[in-house]
């Protein structure tokens, strides 16, 4: 089972990288770009084939690993 | 003062610390690997810079997960003292042992250079060799030190005594060109509540030698060897 | 590159692809008496090819000199190595990675920096400090700033991670790199002189290792790539770019020392340009042995790789091992601890040939020593360049020197590199104890090295216009420079390594530069007792038939006998003497100053006296010796104004000159006269004694003190405005980086 | 309008990242997690209310900015 995990900053968390993006597409011409945040994608392939099992394991590895939770939030996402 | 110095894999300033903390104790530290799962009775317990892990995913996200860090958190919550520098530091938030998070520095550049340091709060076992709003000069050297964390922590933070450190210009000011990774309130160093963790991101250790990087860092050391003789 | 283990039959177009010329093919087919399956073409490919065989080079770099008292190991092996005393040895290296940092900036210059630290730790040793040499087109190419933010971000986030201070460096823009910029990088390191471990395999049935990384199908044709001219459709012979692992070359350095401390190894070799290929046949070839190896052992990152990819890829952090029998465990252990892979891939033979087995077939047979032996060797034409006639300084017009010293000092060659190197960390390690921004990098020996007063200094320089104008000279001059720079720190030069950067060396003209700038070199090598050890040729830079300057980097090692006395690189005293150390004449052809403030780029370079060199470095190391230089710094680009200024940047107070009437006052000021160094010293008669002794001109300058640098004439220029010029232009350069793409 | 752009490394190129949080799920004890892949998605606002110009300019800020070509690919959503 493939899955993707969706790992965003905070809204109120700063995102260094974000900004400077936004800064760089302005410095490059692109008008109208009002935010710009980063975020992560994890992928994963899983051995798992039962949905809940590895909904419920993902979790796990967020809160464990793939998230900080202080300043991150997370997303699951299975895609097949 | 006996101490031991936690190695992960990609760790490559724990000989600087090993050097600084002989220099102050007369001791050698003890140096444990990620992997153990126990480790030596000593006064303090100390995690170095370096990039464990690459600091893939998140700087200090893995090492904060490794075995050793079990033993370290119990040590930490029984009182034993820990100094987390620089990655040492990032992985003690990662561990939840010291508040907020250390993000990509504003600039997404590394910086290696000196910095100033402002003592914020002398009335701890770290800093009790120095005055508060002393000033000193160490280096740094760092890709995330950028501190962040939400405004309810700030402020518990500053009031509680629980900032450490700001970077400050040679007149003792938080300016925006003394804060070289863009810290939130030019924050360096924060403690836990119970002022027995401390982590910041410059390096003490490398200034702990006229030739190096000077001598400013000693006090952190003396001040650490004298409470915890 | 489709492939399949059958022959598909070798068509001279495949012949080509794989760069070999039809001659070349046809020695192939003598050698194995067949033709060749694909994998076996590969395989000659590589080896053949100009990064692996030194085709062009050879005979030139023989007449290097490589011997000394000093040299424990010279070229031919991963690094040189050279004696530093009590028992402990410093191996070092340089190489490029040129084509892959334009491609892709980051990536190619971390494996770049990945690359040579393994040619250093596979020899024993702990790296110590990294330098690195870069040349970047015009400022204003639309690439430049791209390149040199990927190019520097790279060097920085690997050598970093790995946590190794990057002391030193040089830096140049020209328009001559637009489309072809240069990146090379060096490792120093530091071992027990009498476990040094080298490259040849020895004993028939004995265990050939595998350990690091997974292969997987990165830079597949990367070696073959390096060698060839960029043309316009680079963009389509991309290879997949090879991402560097730091985290993973730290691994493996702490795990390869660890096995190096028994006595597990008989031989150890990386896997660099054309990865199991080229590791396993020079390992073999230098051994006299056969080696049989079971390509379904590999440890593989990806499904589906044939025989071809696994031999020919370049994936970084692997390297390759002979042990001895009965201790695959005991490395596996330790690799294991490490999390690192580890595979028996193989065994030695007594039959002189390289056997690739495959899913229980043979994928490939070739013999070992006829292939390296025959490797091609060409003596190519050449033609020696002329040197232009001298400049006659008279020729110049009168100009304000303080406001072409401004312009100067914040001009692309000349402004501060602080922007880059406080992007390398230069502490780690606790031991660096002059940083960058001074003459050379120096970090403390260990304390079993000296008692902990020794230091090693490292420096890499070269000046490219000088090159192109006079190879002979412009070599001579790059060893003398770096030379100087380990002088005023206080070393003395023990060795050198160098990194040969050309274009394409089938025109005669460019073969004349390598001919020339290799025997200036050799020269001056010869004269300042410091041997070639180790190097690195990279031929055929090149865009659309425009060729790179001739650049002949030079990296110089020297030994600190007390690291305490270093003099400062700053001014930091008020109230002392200005020296100037060796003969000015006043050389202005090829100088900054010409190129800059009047837009020629003319006239014979200076000549280099190497015996004047080498009296002068003499006297200098006795005179620190002594503890009478406060501070010291080398005269080069620019000439006495800006070595004067520099001082006063670096240090906290400012300078008056004297300008003497007898040499023109542009020429006193700026020319670029070989053999030089400005000092502050206390007692200045002393100094002036000494080296009238030594038979060194010496004359009395100028002095410390005030905030400005002053003329006799009665001008000056403040050091804060000069601060604003030199520390300006390279961080506002690159803070329009985004936006000029 | 709402855009995300997701940049994934081409398959092949060596993912270090990937790698280190694959083996750190496994010294967590998560079993059966067969590959690991990293990748970036970057949220952006933008002013312009036009689809097809809207993609247009993604595209460009892709190729000039976003990705890495040599090493990356990238695809562009837009989400409201
Ligand atoms: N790429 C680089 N990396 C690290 N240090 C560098 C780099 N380029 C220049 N530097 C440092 O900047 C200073 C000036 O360099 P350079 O002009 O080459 O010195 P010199 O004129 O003495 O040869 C030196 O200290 C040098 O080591
Ligand atoms: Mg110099």
């Amino acid at each position: 089972m493939k899955a993707k995990v969706h790992v965003t900053l905070k809204p109120g968390v700063l995102d260094p990288q974000g900004k400077a993006i936004h800064h760089a597409l302005g410095a490059l011409g692109f008008q109208g770009v009002e935010e710009v945040r980063q975020g992560k994608v994890i992928e994963l392939e899983l051995a798992e084939t039962d949905r809940a099992r590895a909904e419920a394991a993902l979790d796990e590895m967020c809160r464990k690993l793939l998230a900080n939770t202080v300043i991150e939030n997370y997303a699951i996402e299975l895609t097949d | 003062m006996r101490s031991a110095v936690i190695v992960f894999p990609g760790s490559n300033r724990e000989m600087d610390m090993v050097a600084a903390l002989e220099q102050a104790s007369g001791k050698k530290p003890a140096l444990v690997f990620h992997k153990d799962t126990e480790l030596p009775e000593v006064d303090l317990i100390v995690l170095p810079g370096g990039f464990s892990h690459g600091d893939y995913l998140r700087a200090g996200a893995m090492a904060a997960r490794s075995p050793v860090m079990a033993e370290v958190r119990r040590r930490a919550e029984k009182g034993v003292p820990v100094l987390g520098v620089c990655n040492g530091f990032q992985i003690l938030t990662e561990a939840g042992l010291l508040p907020g998070a250390l993000m990509r520095n504003a600039s997404l550049r590394f910086v290696c250079k000196n910095v100033t340091l402002r003592c914020e709060n002398a009335q701890t076992l770290f800093t009790g060799a120095m005055e508060a709003g002393q000033r000193m000069t160490v280096p740094c050297a760092h890709m995330d030190g950028n501190y962040f964390a939400d405004a309810d922590t700030m402020k518990r933070l500053e009031d509680s005594g629980g900032i450490a450190f700001r970077y400050v210009d040679g007149e003792g000011r938080t300016t925006e060109e003394a804060n070289p990774n863009g810290s939130l309130d030019n924050v360096a160093g924060v403690f836990n509540e119970t002022k027995t963790v401390l982590g910041l991101m410059p390096h003490p250790e490398d200034a702990t030698d006229p030739l190096h990087g000077g001598t400013d860092g000693r006090a952190l050391f003396h001040g650490l060897a004298e409470a915890l003789a | 590159m489709t492939d399949t283990t059958k022959t598909p039959g070798i068509t001279p177009e495949i012949v080509a692809e794989h760069g070999l010329k039809p001659e070349e093919y046809r020695k192939v087919l003598e050698i194995m008496g067949r033709e060749p399956n694909l994998v076996e073409l590969g395989i000659f490919s590589v080896m053949w090819s100009e990064h692996c065989s030194y085709k062009s080079s050879k005979v030139w770099l023989k007449k290097l000199p490589t011997q000394g008292p000093q040299v424990i190991c010279g070229p031919g092996e991963n690094a040189g190595v050279v004696d530093i005393g009590d028992g402990m040895a410093a191996i070092f290296k340089i190489e490029s990675h040129n084509h892959p940092s334009f491609i892709e900036p980051y990536q190619g210059a971390a494996t770049g920096v990945g690359g040579i630290l393994r040619d250093v730790f596979t020899m024993g040793a702990r790296p110590i400090m990294n330098l690195n040499a870069l040349r970047f087109g015009s400022p204003d190419h639309p690439k430049t700033r791209h390149l040199v933010s990927g190019v520097v971000a790279g060097i920085g986030g690997y050598g970093n991670c790995v946590g190794i201070p990057t002391v030193a460096g040089e830096v140049n823009f020209h328009p001559a790199y637009n489309g072809n910029i240069l990146v090379n990088a060096m490792t120093v390191g530091l071992a027990p002189a009498d476990r040094i471990f080298y490259s040849a395999a020895a004993g028939a049935g004995n265990p050939v290792v595998y350990v690091g990384s997974k292969t997987g199908r990165d830079g597949i044709h990367g070696a073959t790539m390096a060698s060839a001219e960029f043309g316009e459709d680079s963009e389509e012979k991309r290879p997949t770019v090879q991402v560097g692992d730091p985290f993973t070359e730290k691994l493996l350095i702490e795990a390869c020392l660890e096995l190096m401390a028994t006595d597990a190894i008989v031989a150890i070799q990386d896997m660099g340009a054309a990865g199991l290929t080229s590791s396993s046949f020079e390992m073999a070839s230098k051994g006299g042995v056969g080696v049989e190896l079971d390509l379904d052992r590999v440890p593989l990152r990806e499904e589906g790789m044939t025989p071809y990819e696994i031999m020919l890829s370049e994936s970084q952090e692997r390297m390759l091992m002979v042990i001895k029998p009965g201790r695959e465990e005991l490395t596996r252990g330790i690799f294991e601890k490490w999390d690192l892979d580890f595979a028996v891939i193989g065994r030695l033979t007594e039959t002189g040939k390289m056997v690739l087995r495959w899913h229980g077939e043979v994928a490939g047979e070739l013999p070992i020593d006829p292939l390296a032996l025959a490797s091609p060797e060409y003596d190519r034409p050449w033609t020696p360049t002329t040197p232009p006639p001298p400049l006659d300084p008279a020729s110049l017009p009168e100009r304000d020197p303080l406001e072409a010293l401004e312009t100067l000092i914040g001009c692309p060659d000349l402004a501060s590199r602080r922007w880059i190197w406080e992007q390398y960390d230069h502490l780690v390690m606790g031991n660096t104890v002059v940083r960058p921004g001074a003459d050379a990098g120096v970090v403390r020996l260990p304390a079993e090295c000296g008692g902990g007063k020794k230091g090693l200094a490292a420096k890499v320089d070269c000046t490219p216009r000088y090159c192109l104008a006079d190879p002979v000279q412009g070599g001579r001059q790059a060893v003398a420079e770096a030379c100087r720079n380990l002088y005023a720190v206080g070393a003395r030069p023990l060795a050198v390594t160098n990194n040969l950067n050309f274009g394409n060396p089938e025109k005669p003209e460019i073969m004349g530069q390598l001919v020339g700038c290799l025997q200036g070199m050799g020269e001056a090598c010869r004269a300042l007792g410091a041997p070639v050890v180790s190097g690195n040729v990279s031929l055929y830079n090149e865009t659309e038939g425009k060729a790179i300057l001739p650049t002949p980097t030079i990296g110089a090692i020297g030994l600190v006998e007390d690291v305490a006395r270093i003099p400062g690189a700053g001014l930091a005293e008020a109230g002392l003497a200005l020296v100037l150390l060796g003969r000015t004449r006043g050389e202005l052809g090829q100088s900054l100053y010409l190129r800059e403030i009047e837009g020629r780029e003319e006239g014979a370079p200076p000549p280099v006296d190497l015996e004047a060199e080498r009296a002068a470095g003499e006297l200098l190391l006795a005179l620190i010796a002594k503890g009478r230089v406060s501070a010291c710094h080398d005269l080069s680009d620019g000439g006495l104004l800006v070595a004067a200024a520099e001082m006063a940047l670096a240090g906290t107070v400012g300078c008056a000159l004297d300008v003497p009437g007898e040499t023109p006052k542009t020429a006193w000021l700026f020319g670029e006269d070989q053999g030089r160094y400005l000092l502050a010293v206390r007692d200045a008669d002393a100094i002036l004694s000494a080296a009238e002794a030594a038979g060194v001109p010496a004359v009395r300058v100028g002095e410390t003190g005030g905030d400005a640098l002053k003329l006799s004439d009665g001008s000056a220029i403040s050091v804060a405005s000069l601060r604003r010029a030199h520390e300006g232009w390279l961080p506002a350069y690159m803070a329009a980086e985004l936006a000029a793409e």
